[in-house]
């Protein structure tokens, strides 16, 4: 079961890393980091299970506060005025 | 007992595993922002909860199950937060579904060697 | 499945890795990039270098991918093409890499227990540090005890990276009697501080229950980093990170309410002083530099509590070099803006004179 | 053959795409970003050789004979601190480099320099 859990995560990985790619909008990106960071929280748990040793799940924290710290940065800075300006000369 | 903890814990796996995957189609099919949101934000919370719930069940040893625990707690108050964050940050840009399918900068043509 | 493991993520790497080479949109090249420090650390994870994973989760995929977005919200975000033909850089680096391929073709094996990196002193580390520094951690036993010459290098290079950026970006103070024009204008980016704090308050309100568990989070690492995975480095890059989260969601000038510039600088050095000053103890008692038995009449309390002390020293260093660069950056930030602001409310009155 | 040298092939894959971004890229921020591909490609090398088939983690436990080893562990960790350090002291000049120049695109900044001779 925790192979097929972690297969599935690896999955789920592809498909988050292809959005990023792909785009197209900033917010896109920001949520496929987001939920890559959810999934790197969850592989982590599980490859301590996997490889037997289940007692690193520090790690596993700091991803979890680490992402959200990330997340929160770039909503704070991608609201610049630069960015704002970029869009309306587009428009 | 610990048949029916194996069996519980197996079915909680796999229930996040699908939920998961779910969430991955989800946010690689769906045509705009708003709707890639809401299968991300509706099914992360619930797959982490299930998959850290099944490995808690998994390993009875005291100390592991107390680090799941605050890892599973930190992530329901995490992952709702950043959802609402980001969705609100793109309402707020008024990124409105009209002007989604443009691209956000102007695509300068790929690099072809 | 481990291999299977190491294969994908390390897949993963290499087409993050050419997606980068092919977006223009640095924004999105920054995002790849925290994507990209995520999977190299979960990769660390899957090699047994849990320590390093820790590091490179807290400063790959948060810190560096923070200073990035803020640099480029000051220096635009958007790469020109490429004008040139890059046929000879690709030439230079096909040729470069083929002759490294073929420089790994006597390597050892990957995994072979027989290669000669694990001969040399690693079987020493690994038997005889539980009796010689008592530590289980052996990581930690080498990174500060057996190797602490080498981490106090690190320690100062990272000190005086700090009072690099420090000396680069710091920008002038306001004289404190402003006029009324000025205060009304600080008083005015109050406001708009504080509106846009009113934004957010599901995230204030979550900011302010997590902040707190953050720090005991930070000290856990610092002090548990002997048994575990952690130490100095990652405690004092938790630290600060912290301290980031506040200062985005607040605002910097409320940031620089609680924590002191000048304050922020004495603790740099106070890092470095205090960690150099446990190997001149060990000077004076007659020990070589940084052989902590001689700071107890028991080798194995002394070696405790040197790790100890130099561990809190580089935490110290670590994370308010940290909080420096950060703050450096946001300020000059801010301080663009308002110039910025400033300069279209002037064209403004201009305009409305003609 | 394939399996035992995967990692260092893949290592200098990254190494080559970071050095491309480095020398064919003219943005600034650009090339900080190949430097640390770079970097992480080396970060990457060092672990890997470190890895023995069959260890764990170098934390002493009971009932643990194999350990994975522990010096490039201790390398890596330092260098991924200062890489940061140096990384923010590269992202600082270029924020000044912008400020008196107007871009960070290596082009203009010849150009205008060509302009002041």
């Amino acid at each position: 079961m925790l192979i097929a859990a972690t297969l599935a995560i690896l999955i789920v990985m592809v498909m988050a890393i292809t959005r990023g790619i792909m785009g197209p909008t900033l917010y896109d990106r920001i949520l496929a980091v987001n939920m890559f960071g959810t999934k790197t929280v969850l592989l982590i748990s599980l490859l301590g299970f996997v490889m037997g040793r289940p007692e690193f799940l520090d790690i596993a924290i700091v991803y979890a506060l680490i992402n959200f710290i990330s997340v929160i940065g770039v909503l704070r800075y991608s609201d610049s005025s630069i960015f704002k300006h970029s869009n309306q000369q587009k428009k | 007992m610990d048949t029916f903890i194996n069996i519980s814990s197996s079915v909680f796996l796999l229930t996040g595993s699908f939920l998961c995957i779910s969430g991955g189609v989800g946010i690689l099919r769906f045509p705009d922002f708003y709707t890639r949101m809401h299968a991300v934000g509706v099914t992360e919370t619930l797959a982490t909860a299930m998959i850290l719930i099944g490995l808690m069940l998994h390993n009875p040893d005291f100390f592991v199950d107390i680090k799941l625990m605050i890892i599973l707690i930190m992530s329901l108050f995490i992952s709702p937060t950043a959802s609402h964050a980001l969705a609100s940050a793109a309402m707020r840009n008024d990124f409105s579904q009209k002007n989604n399918e443009k691209p956000d900068s102007e695509q300068v043509k790929p690099w072809n060697p | 499945m481990e291999s299977l493991i190491d294969i994908v993520l390390l897949a993963f790497l290499v087409g993050i890795a050419f997606a980068i080479v092919w977006m223009k949109d640095l924004l999105a090249v920054i995002m790849l990039l925290g994507i990209y420090g995520l999977l190299s650390a979960s990769f660390f994870v899957a090699m047994d270098a849990v320590d390093v994973a820790f590091t490179e989760a807290s400063v790959g995929a948060g810190i560096s991918t923070l200073l990035m977005l803020v640099t480029i919200a000051m220096t635009g975000r958007s790469e020109h093409p490429v004008r040139h033909k890059p046929f000879l850089a690709l030439a230079v680096v096909i040729i470069t890499g083929s002759l490294l391929i073929y420089g790994t073709l006597d390597m050892p094996y990957f995994g072979s227990a027989q290669a000669p990196v694990h001969q040399h002193v690693a079987p020493r580390y690994i038997n005889d540090s539980i009796e010689e520094v008592g530590v289980p951690n052996i990581v930690t036993s080498v990174l500060a005890s057996y190797r602490a010459f080498d981490t106090f290098g690190e320690v100062v290079v990272i000190f005086t990276a700090g009072m690099g950026v420090l000396a680069l970006l710091s920008v002038v103070r306001r004289p404190k009697n402003t006029t009324g024009d000025k205060a009304r204008d600080i008083a005015k980016i109050d406001l708009i501080n504080d509106s846009m704090h009113e934004q957010h308050l599901v995230l204030r309100i979550v900011t302010k229950m997590l902040i707190p568990f953050i720090f005991l989070y930070a000290f856990y690492v610092q002090f548990h980093g002997d048994y575990g995975p952690g130490g100095g480095f990652q405690a004092g890059v938790i630290f600060a990170s912290a301290i980031f989260l506040y200062a985005m969601l607040f605002g910097m000038s409320t940031a620089r309410r609680v924590i002191n510039q000048s304050f922020i600088q004495l603790l740099a050095a106070i890092g470095v002083l205090l960690y150099g000053s446990v190997g001149v103890v060990s000077l004076l008692n007659g020990k070589n530099f940084f052989d902590y038995s001689a700071l107890s009449v028991d080798p194995i309390a002394g070696q405790h509590l040197g790790i100890l002390l130099i561990e809190l020293g580089v935490g110290c260093t670590v994370a308010s070099v940290m909080v420096i660069i950060f703050f450096s950056f946001a300020d000059r930030k801010d301080n663009g803006q308002n110039l910025e602001s400033n300069g279209i409310e002037n064209n403004l009155k201009e305009n409305n004179k003609k | 053959m394939l399996m035992g040298l995967y990692n260092y092939w893949i290592v200098v894959v990254l190494m080559m795409v970071g050095f491309y971004i480095v020398i064919a890229h003219g943005n600034l921020i650009k090339k900080i970003v190949g430097l640390s591909i770079f970097q992480t490609s080396v970060f990457i090398f060092y672990i890997s050789m470190a890895k023995v088939d069959g260890g764990t983690a170098p934390i002493l436990a009971d009932g643990i004979t194999q350990y994975s080893n522990p010096l490039p562990h201790v390398l890596i960790l330092t260098a991924i601190v200062v890489g940061i350090a140096t990384t923010a002291l590269g992202l600082a000049l270029a924020v000044r480099i912008k400020e008196t120049y107007g871009s960070i695109e290596e082009e203009e900044i010849q150009k205008k320099d060509n302009l002041d001779c």
